[in-house]
C-alpha cells in the first residue's frame, strides 16, 4: 500500500516537490470550484498528461486507485440511491474526487519522501516563532512514513495470535497486545535514533 | 493428520507457495528453509490462520477455509514472538484468555490455570504483568497460554530465537515432552535432531523431506 | 521541549492512526461519510500521550494524508479528499486528540475504565462532531439539522470505540508501562 | 579502549548490574549470559545510550555521562530487531540518517551513502522501501547504517537471531572482517569462538572472562 516513490528517470520526478505539491493545491481549487463535471475532466487529463510524462505504468497507478474509486462510488452511489439526488450528481462527485485522488497518487509517486519531507521542513520553518522546531517535525514525519507498514504487520500479527487462541473478534483485547508492543518498541528506537547520533538538543536546521 | 492438497499460496500478487501436496501425520515434524523459503507461511496455513491462494488444507478431515474456527480448536500455533501473542496485562488473566473464549465454566477455566501455572514454573509470575518478564519467560507464557487450550496438534514458529542455553533446553524439553502432534519451524537444528521428520523448503517448494539424518545435511548443504 | 522519545512516540501512534485506515470503512448510505475505525486511534492517543503528543501524533497524520499518501480508510488521500465532506471531522482529529488528552491528564490519569471512557467521548467524539457536522453541512450542501441528524449514526460505533480506547488505556496503565507524565 | 569503573545500575529500585569493572581494550569482545543477567544493559552503558546509576563509563577518555554526543560518534550500536533500527522509509534515505543527523556536508553525505551501498551488497535495494526486504537484508542495512557513521567501536546486541544459516553466516563473517574493535552481545556460541575474550555475565556480576576457550565452557557449564 505505501510503495510510494516509483523511481523513473523524467521530468516530473525531477520537479521541485514545492512545485508539485503547489501545483496540487492549486489543481485541486480547480477542481472543487469549477461546476459540473468541468474540473473534474480537466483534473483527469491533467493527471494521464503526468502520469504519461513520468513514463509510470498505468497498469500499476490504476490498480492502486482502485480501491479508493471503489469506496467513493460507494460513499457517493448509495446516497443518491437513498436521498435520490439523482445519479449524475454522484457521478459528477466520485469524478472529482478520483481525478484528485489520480493527482495526488501521482505527485506522490515521483516524489521523493525525502524531498517531501524537506519541503514540509521549510514551511515548518515559517512557524519557528511560534516554537515549533522544522527539523523534529520533519523527522517525525519521516518516521511515521516508515512505521505504516510495520504497524500494519504488527495489527496482522496480534489479530492472528488471537485467532489462533481461539479468539476470532475481540477488538479490546486486541489493542491491548498491540499497544504494549507499540510503547515496548518505542523504547528501543529511541536507543536506536539516539545510538545513530540524533540529539534531540540539537535545535538548528539542518544542512 | 494434516493434509495439504496442492497448496499454492501468493500474497497479493506474489506467489510464496507452490503446489505444495504433503500428508503430515508423523508425531514429530520440523519445517527448515532459509529466511523468506516460505516456512511461516506454511506454518499459518496448517492451522487456518490463513488461507490458501489454491488448494485445500485438512486437519483430521476438517477444511480450514470452511472449519476454520474448529480446525484452529484443534491446532495451537505458538508465535515467534511473545510479545505479540501474550494478551496483557498479568500472566494468570493471560492464560485464562483463550479459556474464557471457549465459554469454560469459571471453576474449570480456575483450574486449569492453576494446573498451568504449575506445570510450566509460571506460579510465582502470576500476579506479575506479563511484559516485565524476560525473553525467556514471555516465550514460556505464550508456550503455556496455547497449551492450556489443550489442542491436539502444536504448530510452533522459531520458538527458541529469544532464549539463553538454560531457557532454550527447557523449551526443547518441553516440546519433546508434550503428548500432542508437534510441527516446528525453526532454524535451530540441536532442536529437531531426534524429530521424526524434516521438511526442507526453498522459495516455497520442498527440496528435501526424510530423518533428519537424510534431510538436515542436505538442508545444511544448500544454505552452506 | 520533545524527547526522542516523543517524537518515536507521536510517530508511532500517527501510524498506528493509518494502520486503522486498514479496516475496510463502512458506508452509510445517507451521508457520504463512512463508519471508521480510525477515529479509536484518536482517542487512544489522546488517552496514552496525552494532549500534547497526542494532539501532534493526529497533526502528522493529517499532514501525511494532505500530502497525499492515502492513509485514509479505503486508501484515500490527498488535498482534494481533505476538502470533501468528510474533510471537517479528519482535520478534527487532532483537536480530539488534545481534548481528549487534556482531559485525561486532569481527570482520568488513573486505570479507571469509566474515566477513560468520559474523556474519550468528550475529545474523540464531541469535540470532532462539533467541527465536522457545520463542515459537512456546507460542503456537501446539507441544512445544519440534517448532518447533524445523519451523523448521530455514528454515535453507536464511535461510542463503542471508546469502550475499547477505555479496556485497552487502563488494561496498559494497570501494567504500568507509561505513565500519562512521562 | 572502554573502561567501566566500579559501574551500578539499576532500572528504578532494581538493580542489574553491580560494581562492575573492566577495561575493554581487545579488538573482539564476546558478552554472554543467561536471558535477564544484564547483557543488553551493559552494552548499552558502552555507548552512553544510558548512563551508570553509579561508577563511570569512558570510551577514549571520553565519559559516556559528559561527553555522550562524542562517544557515541565513536562507538556505533546495532540492535537484534532491525525493525526497530530502521528509521527511514528507503534504504539509501536509511543510510543517510546518521550522517545527516552529523550534518555533513550533501556531498560528502552522497559519497558515503554510495559507497556504503556497493560494499553492503545493498545497491539494488537502493530507492525499495524497507519493509518490503527480508530479515538478513534489514539486518544488513541495520548493520550498513551504523557502519557508515565510521565508528571506532561497534557493539551488537545480539544481530544473528532472526537470520537463516547463510545469512547468519553472512553476518559473522562481516563482523570478523569488521577493521573496528567489536563487542557482541550473543547467545549464539559459533560466532566468537575466534574472539579474543569473552566476558560472561551472571545476575548482573562478571563470572568468567577471558579467551574463548576458558569463559565459554564455564558458561555453558552454568547454564547447563
Ligand atoms: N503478509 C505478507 N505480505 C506480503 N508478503 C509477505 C507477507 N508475509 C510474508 N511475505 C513474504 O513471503 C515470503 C515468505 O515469507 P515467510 O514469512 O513464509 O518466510 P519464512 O520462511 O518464515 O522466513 P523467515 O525465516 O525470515 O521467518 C517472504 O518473501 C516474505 O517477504
Ligand atoms: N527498561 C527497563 N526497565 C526495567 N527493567 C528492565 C529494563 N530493561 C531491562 N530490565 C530488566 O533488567 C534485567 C537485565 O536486562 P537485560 O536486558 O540487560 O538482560 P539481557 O542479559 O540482555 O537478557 P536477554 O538475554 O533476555 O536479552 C532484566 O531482569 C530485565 O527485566
Ligand atoms: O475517511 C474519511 O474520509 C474520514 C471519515 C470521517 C468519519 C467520521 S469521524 C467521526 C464519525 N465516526 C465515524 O466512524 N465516522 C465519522
Ligand atoms: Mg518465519
Ligand atoms: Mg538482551
Amino acid at each position: 500500500m505505501l510503495g510510494l516513490y516509483l523511481h523513473r528517470d523524467s521530468a516530473v520526478h525531477r520537479l521541485p516537490a514545492g512545485a508539485k505539491m503547489g501545483g496540487l493545491l492549486l489543481l485541486t481549487a480547480v477542481v472543487l470550484t469549477l461546476p459540473g463535471a468541468w474540473g473534474a475532466l480537466a483534473a483527469m487529463v491533467a493527471g494521464a498528461a503526468l502520469l504519461a510524462a513520468a513514463r509510470l505504468p498505468p497498469g500499476r497507478v490504476l490498480r492502486d486507485l482502485r480501491a479508493p474509486v471503489v469506496m467513493l462510488a460507494l460513499l457517493f452511489g448509495i446516497q443518491a440511491l437513498l436521498a435520490g439526488t439523482g445519479w449524475q450528481d454522484a457521478a459528477i462527485a466520485v469524478a472529482r474526487f478520483a481525478a484528485l485522488i489520480l493527482l495526488a497518487t501521482v505527485v506522490t509517486l515521483t516524489t521523493r519522501v525525502m524531498d517531501m519531507v524537506d519541503l514540509f521542513e521549510r514551511l515548518f520553518g515559517l512557524l519557528r516563532p511560534l516554537g515549533v522546531n522544522p527539523a523534529k517535525m520533519a523527522l517525525m514525519l519521516a518516521l511515521t512514513i516508515r512505521f505504516v507498514p510495520l504497524l500494519g504487520d504488527l495489527v496482522r500479527e496480534v489479530r492472528m495470535a488471537q485467532r489462533a487462541r481461539g479468539v476470532e473478534r475481540n477488538m479490546a483485547a486486541l489493542f491491548v497486545p498491540l499497544l504494549v508492543k507499540i510503547l515496548t518498541m518505542a523504547d528501543d528506537l529511541t536507543a536506536a535514533l539516539e545510538a545513530r547520533g540524533y540529539d534531540p538538543a540539537d535545535t538548528g536546521s539542518q544542512r | 493428520m494434516i493434509e495439504l492438497r496442492s497448496v499454492t499460496h501468493a500474497y497479493g500478487d506474489r506467489p510464496v507457495l507452490h503446489d505444495l501436496s504433503l500428508r503430515l501425520e508423523e508425531r514429530r515434524i520440523a519445517i527448515l528453509g532459509g529466511n523468506g523459503s516460505g516456512k511461516s507461511t506454511l506454518a499459518r496455513l496448517l492451522n487456518g490462520l490463513i488461507v490458501p491462494t489454491a488448494g485445500s488444507v485438512s486437519v483430521d478431515g476438517l477444511d480450514t477455509r470452511r472449519d476454520g474456527r474448529a480446525v484452529r480448536q484443534r491446532v495451537g500455533f505458538v508465535f515467534q514472538n511473545p510479545d505479540t501473542q501474550i494478551v496483557y496485562p498479568t500472566v494468570e488473566e493471560d492464560l485464562a484468555f483463550g479459556l474464557k473464549a471457549r465459554r469454560l465454566p469459571r471453576d474449570e477455566i480456575a483450574r486449569r490455570v492453576a494446573a498451568a501455572l504449575e506445570r510450566y514454573g509460571l506460579a510465582r509470575y502470576r500476579h506479575q504483568p506479563a511484559h516485565q518478564m524476560s525473553g525467556g519467560e514471555k516465550q514460556l507464557l505464550a508456550i503455556a497460554g496455547v497449551l492450556v487450550l489443550e489442542p491436539s496438534h502444536v504448530v510452533f514458529d522459531e520458538p527458541t530465537t529469544l532464549l539463553d542455553l538454560r531457557n532454550r533446553r527447557k523449551v526443547i524439553q518441553l516440546v519433546r515432552d508434550l503428548p500432542q502432534r508437534v510441527v516446528v519451524v525453526t532454524h535451530d537444528l540441536d532442536m529437531i535432531m531426534d524429530f521424526d521428520r524434516v521438511v526442507v523448503l526453498e522459495g516455497g517448494r520442498v527440496v528435501a523431506d526424510g530423518p533428519p539424518a537424510e534431510a538436515v545435511p542436505a538442508y545444511v548443504e544448500r544454505l552452506g | 521541549m520533545l524527547s526522542t522519545r516523543d517524537l518515536v512516540l507521536c510517530a508511532l501512534f500517527a501510524a498506528l492512526l493509518g494502520g486503522l485506515g486498514m479496516a475496510p470503512p463502512i458506508p452509510l448510505g445517507f451521508l457520504p461519510v463512512p463508519i471508521t475505525a480510525q477515529t479509536l486511534g484518536v482517542m487512544l492517543a489522546g488517552t496514552i500521550l496525552g494532549a500534547r503528543r497526542g494532539g501532534l501524533a493526529a497533526l502528522l497524520f493529517v499532514l501525511l494524508v494532505a500530502a497525499g499518501l492515502p492513509l485514509l480508510a479505503g486508501g484515500r488521500g490527498g488535498i482534494g479528499v481533505l476538502m470533501g465532506p468528510t474533510g471537517g471531522f479528519v482535520l478534527a482529529w487532532p483537536l480530539g486528540a488534545v481534548i481528549t488528552g487534556w482531559l485525561a491528564e486532569r481527570f482520568a490519569s488513573g486505570t479507571s475504565p469509566v474515566r477513560l471512557f468520559a474523556v474519550s467521548v468528550v475529545g474523540g467524539i464531541l469535540a470532532v462532531y462539533a467541527v465536522g457536522i457545520p463542515w459537512l453541512a456546507l460542503v456537501a450542501g446539507l441544512p445544519i439539522e440534517k448532518a447533524a441528524l445523519g451523523t448521530m449514526a455514528f454515535l453507536p460505533g464511535d461510542l463503542i470505540k471508546a469502550g475499547v480506547c477505555a479496556f485497552a488505556a487502563a488494561a496498559v496503565r494497570r501494567a504500568g508501562i507509561l505513565p500519562l507524565h512521562a
